[in-house]
């Protein structure tokens, strides 16, 4: 039992930290939020040679052999400045899927554009109809020969709008929400038939709705097979999970801090308002809320090279935490605040924001609760 | 004990439901657009001023109506039923009270009148950066030289301040031992020179509040409403005001009809979300909290009646009004799942936004980010339960 | 809209207040618990000659027509004082039947003995599998000729080990769970084939499983017929349901007031602990937490003669206020009083066990949310 | 980072495993039974002495086992499993830690064999009727004459003091400026003339807490640990080991597994109450709040393994693990529906008490009545939080 960082995990925390904390302050993430692009591809490029874009990967493919503590330790500096850069899309659910389940080709020709920043990748999974039920699936992947053919709408799909290749997750067999029968295809952005609606989501990032018609993609853009695309698509789906929870992490306690540190300094009544014993209080279930989180960050990121079973269960409840937490701390945060915290100006509702999409983010505490209790 | 309604009550709903539907302008919409104008906000202001209905809660001789509380209660559901825009408050329910309370004949002339009509839209110049919860800190000055007071202070968080041509004001005239003496009542004119308005943006986008700046603001010495440095008596009547009606409970029951049309509408794994346990679990526990508190208001109402002011306890009102409305807009940010992502009022990327997720879905996570503010404003849900300890515990 | 009660009512509220509190103090109380028989009958036929009794009965009858408003100001003054004579299944539950849907005859034949104290009732209608379901009824009534011969067991059958009569629920046709072919049976408790097993209740009541063994009754001793028997069991059920929401908020109220003295004067720290800010709002959720349940319990009883489906909404509610409210009373007074609270000496556990099973008592938050919802 | 245990930490969890299922006492049961003789507490405590198991805790030179803090962990999740009644913790986790640290060697030798083979049992004098969470406020007061000290006080829920041969005492010797200084700490026979323990019969019925009363006790010097006047330092020292182990996840976990099994034999409508979404839901939120509190604790057993001693975070400890044992039990009572009522062991009605109900619904009602408790000892969950809120976060 360990729950400590090695030297190179602590080295790596350090480096995250500070290049966000020079290049990320809060002002400089609003502007690029409200930019054009909505994000900043130099910033990017810096990941890039900061070897945060490698981190995962195989070091065949030049990368850097990470695993999932050193995304649980990226991840949680990236949320400690609401980075809104597509690591999660990109890197954690893209590169992730192409790392464990691409065939050699489909590395050697996707992965090397990854780890130089070159291209951005979104994973395009949702579907209007479906809520948080991952095998809901209308859209079709029709067979022709030795391609397939793909029509259908996909909802929110993250990081859409900066992405050039799209991992689509499409049924080539079954009825909507059976397991089998799902296949995952790589698109080009740019291929005839596919076509977006961009806008920027509640949390600063921008996302898509794709709309995919009579889109022929070669046998070659599937990542493994019929049989076992929802098997990947679930599991990708738990690492980006664990990746969240990482993220929400860092964040609610940026939250907790900023909270001890206004009611030290906020006078009322001739006191600071943290001398109140309701207050007091409240920011102990935030911090207990924080502490129980990281347990189970901890928890999944530990257990997600475990059985599809376990995974799945440790990935279910750490969502549960996560998003109960994230919401309780979000919105205490903003009450002890007070007006403050409900202003665009300072951080603590940007944090807030973002912890509320996270709920929301891969299936909220009730879709997890179920799955838990199934699992 | 009787909740029946008299003939004469159920013939009155009748009255007041066709009067609504026959007369309020159908693209106004409800209050959930935060894009409104302010002739929007005043529209129907207007129509019920001529109906002479903007004020049930004045003494007749006032421009009231005259109505029974009960009648009042009905008004106010019929109209959250149709999700009508409220007669702007910081007038009709703010401020009213004060002039016709305290007031001298002169400001009840000029003052009441201009309410009625909705010629004049005041906002409230209450807190202060230093001065939230704690509104006795305030440190705005104002100066008598001759018949004017010099004001020079900084008021924050003024609801809709942008549209305002007076405001109403407290003001420290003299720093005395005590922090509640030396308070004064202030009706300040928003186009004298020296007063600046910044808007404040909202974490859901909107601008609904602001700071006002005031630099060396004259003001005539007329403009005090009661004795000066005895403001702060006028200032806890209305707040006193202030906390009834907050409640909320027939626009919540609205909010919830809404919430169960989205969930009927929401699918989950095929079925219709209204329909799994989990949600249809959640509903009725807030239907059921929501019955409660229209009983207590209810309760409160025929106190009213029977002469007896709301006490302290209708802080009650204010703490479960403001859970509920807050549970209301996150279950409903919930429902629409997926798409509660989508950010679009808050910036402009064309004509073609509405076109983003089910229509339902639009706007349900700036609704429920905007409502985190009823628990902070109105005084906040932690001095309400401070009330209800000291006056009505004892504690 | 009138919340007030009428100058009868409060002449009702103060005599049975200032009975109780002359001569039903928590030592008196206590003493019959724990005597052999567990209730006091000389303080039984006090309240028949006090009138209590034939409180809700019809004035033909000997009554004194009162209706629910009456029975709320007794039961919730009763409930201050912990009674555990059994006025709920004597006069509200079977009473209540009797009075409603008992033939002339067999009004005639019943009534004046309960007005009278001379006869004590008790409702035998869960069943142990049955849960909180009315209808899951395995108790069979066979027709044979003019009677009815029943076999089956019934469960915690309150005020049972009192009781001379009981109204049985038995299934005359149809399947176990079936809305229809429910009957409603007079029983003597007396008669071959009735046995009992008698023990004493958590909140210092009796109860009995009650076994029927080939038990004959006459067709007389039904009550309605076997399509009516359910909504005659229902609306009892919702009576009594109105009824025990009236004892818990007088006894919310007796803990609340107890706590907020006891915080007034217990010192810790040098201070009275009630100048704890923490304590204090906790003070206020149970102050809030009783005016919402004294809303809800005027909201049933204003609501009982409505139709079925208002009714059971209403009841329905109720219920589900009461008994959240009820728990979170008893717990928070047990907690604010420290261990003193824990101990069967001081009054305060004793609401807290009653009202704890008052939420159990004609089905919990659970059972009542999904009826309310479905209502 | 790593959970995953050594092939050594599995060996050893084989071998406590084998040696619990080999000599647990059928007979005894798990500790719910609230009938437990003198004898039946302590059968397992002297197995498990014989073994060298009884103090895992302690240093290895006065009887501990030298045992890494995950075998530790390992140790008390197999204990829990089996459901065995732990050694009494007045002892062994208790008196023990601070007789190694601040006892002299007389007291060593003399306190520490009779905690270890169970010959010796203590109870532990802290609370007073005036001194709850408050402690320093205690009143119970000790005067030197000649080489005894002769007590006069009243202590209050001495639990299973009608058990006990001795009681560690924290009495005042002297009274200072300062509250806490002044008092001692005072090992007391409770076989001395002048000691009364009268039971308190609590609200589950059950014979755990008791008053002591003390009159003119006579207590020998010698049996004063560490200085006089100095005993608030040992006080605090005890009240933070007591804290340690409080979470109690692995007995959380077999109840929450006794939960589900009563649930999947209770019927909703003909089906397993377990099926149903509501009963599902509640035990999955139990369970992922365990699995975090869990893990928690593991972060705190890791901490500790690298030389960091519990910090007043380990509060958390004891608020979440008394909310979730508070939550299992209420979930539980539900569970068993109407069969929540009967209460029988509080009363003799005879020997065939046990029919009443389903086997599973006995006594569940009681134990629900009895863990309100763990809120309330060991200092309040309040109090928890305002350590955390010093100590931690310091405000």
């Amino acid at each position: 039992m360990d729950f400590s960082c090695t030297e190179e995990q602590t080295l790596l925390r350090n480096m995250v930290q500070s290049f966000v904390s020079d290049n990320y302050d809060f002002d400089t993430r609003m502007k690029i939020v409200r930019s054009e692009d909505g994000m900043d591809r130099a910033i990017w490029q810096q990941f890039a040679e900061l070897g945060l874009l490698a981190a995962p990967f195989s070091e065949e493919m030049g990368g850097l052999d990470g695993g999932p503590v050193e995304t649980m330790v990226i991840m949680e500096e990236l949320g400690r400045g609401l980075v809104v850069e597509p690591y999660l899309p990109t890197i954690v659910l893209c590169g992730g899927i192409l790392n464990r389940h691409g065939s050699a080709a489909q590395k050697e020709s996707h992965l090397p554009g990854i780890i130089a920043g070159e291209n951005i990748w979104a994973l395009a999974f949702n579907e209007p109809q479906g809520r948080f039920n991952l095998a809901d699936i209308v859209t079709s992947a029709r067979a022709e020969g030795d391609s397939y053919v793909l029509n259908g709408a996909k909802a929110v799909v993250l990081g859409g709008p900066w992405a050039d290749k799209l991992i689509v997750s499409a049924r080539i067999s079954g009825n909507q929400r059976d397991r089998d029968g799902v296949g995952l295809f790589i698109v080009d952005k740019s291929a005839d038939g596919v076509s977006t609606q961009d806008y920027p989501t509640v949390d600063g990032g921008r996302a898509s709705e794709v709309t995919l018609e009579n889109v022929t993609v070669s046998g070659d853009a599937m990542i493994g097979d019929a049989s076992s695309g929802l098997d990947i698509l679930e599991e990708a789906v738990d690492y980006g999970i664990a990746a969240i929870c990482a993220e929400a992490i860092g964040q609610m306690k940026m939250l907790n801090d900023a909270t001890v540190e206004y009611c030290r300094t906020r006078k009322q009544f001739g006191v600071p308002i943290g001398s109140f014993q309701v207050l007091q209080h409240r920011m102990v279930d935030m911090f207990m809320e924080y502490e129980q989180s990281v347990s189970m960050t901890y928890m999944v990121n530990m257990k997600l090279d475990e059985d599809a079973a376990a995974r799945a269960k440790a990935a279910a409840g750490a969502k549960v935490q996560i998003g109960k937490s994230g919401r309780f701390v979000g919105q205490e945060a903003v009450q002890l605040h007070g007006g403050m915290g409900m202003t665009e100006e300072l951080n603590v509702g940007h944090f807030f924001k973002r912890l509320t999409m996270i709920d929301t983010q891969f299936g909220n505490v009730d879709h997890h609760l179920k799955r838990f209790a199934a699992a | 004990m009787d909740v029946d309604f008299t003939p004469e009550d159920i013939a009155f709903r009748e009255e007041v439901r066709s009067f609504i539907e026959e007369n309020y302008p159908k693209h106004l919409g409800s209050l959930d657009r935060g894009d409104m104008t302010k002739e929007d906000l005043l529209a129907w202001h207007k129509i019920l001023h001529t109906k002479g209905w903007v004020a049930p809660s004045w003494p007749a001789e006032f421009g009231g109506t005259d109505w029974t509380v009960t009648q009042r209660y009905i008004f106010n559901e019929e109209s959250a039923r149709h999700g009508t825009i409220p007669p702007m408050p910081f007038g009709v329910q703010m401020l009213g009270p004060v002039i016709y309370t305290f007031g001298n004949q002169e400001q009840k002339d000029w003052v009441l009148p201009g309410i009625l009509s909705g010629k004049d839209w005041w906002c409230q110049g209450y807190s202060e950066p230093g001065a939230g919860s704690d509104l006795a800190a305030l440190k705005t000055k104002a100066v008598l030289e001759d018949d004017e007071y010099v004001v020079n202070g900084h008021k924050i968080w003024t609801t809709l301040a942008q549209h305002a041509d007076w405001m109403f004001c407290l003001v420290r005239t003299t720093s005395g031992e005590k922090r509640q003496d030396g308070i004064s009542f202030l009706l300040i004119d928003m186009k004298t020179p020296g007063i600046t308005v910044r808007p404040i943006i909202t974490i859901d986008g909107g601008h609904e509040v602001n700071e006002v700046f005031l630099e060396d603001v004259r003001v005539p010495a007329r403009n005090l409403v009661g004795e000066q440095d005895k403001g702060w008596t006028i200032a806890k009547f209305l707040l006193g005001n202030e906390r009834s009606g907050i409640a909320g409970v027939a626009r919540s029951k609205k909010a919830i009809d809404r919430l169960r049309e989205i969930a009927r509408g929401e699918l989950e794994n095929g079925g219709p979300l209204l329909s799994t346990a989990d949600f249809s679990r959640k509903i009725a526990e807030l239907e059921v909290d929501l019955t409660a508190l229209e009983y207590t208001e209810l309760r409160t109402l025929a106190a009213e009646s029977q002469g007896q002011g709301p006490g302290p306890e209708s802080s009650i009102l204010k703490i479960k009004g403001t859970e509920i409305q807050q549970r209301i807009t996150e279950l409903t940010m919930e429902a629409v799942g997926n798409y509660a992502a989508p950010w679009v009022p808050q910036l402009d990327v064309g004509d073609n936004y509405l076109a983003i997720g089910p229509e339902q879905s639009h706007g349900v996570s700036q609704t429920y980010f905007n409502t985190r503010k009823t628990s902070i404003y109105g005084g906040s849900n932690e001095i309400q339960r401070n009330i209800i300890a000291k006056m009505v515990l004892g504690l």
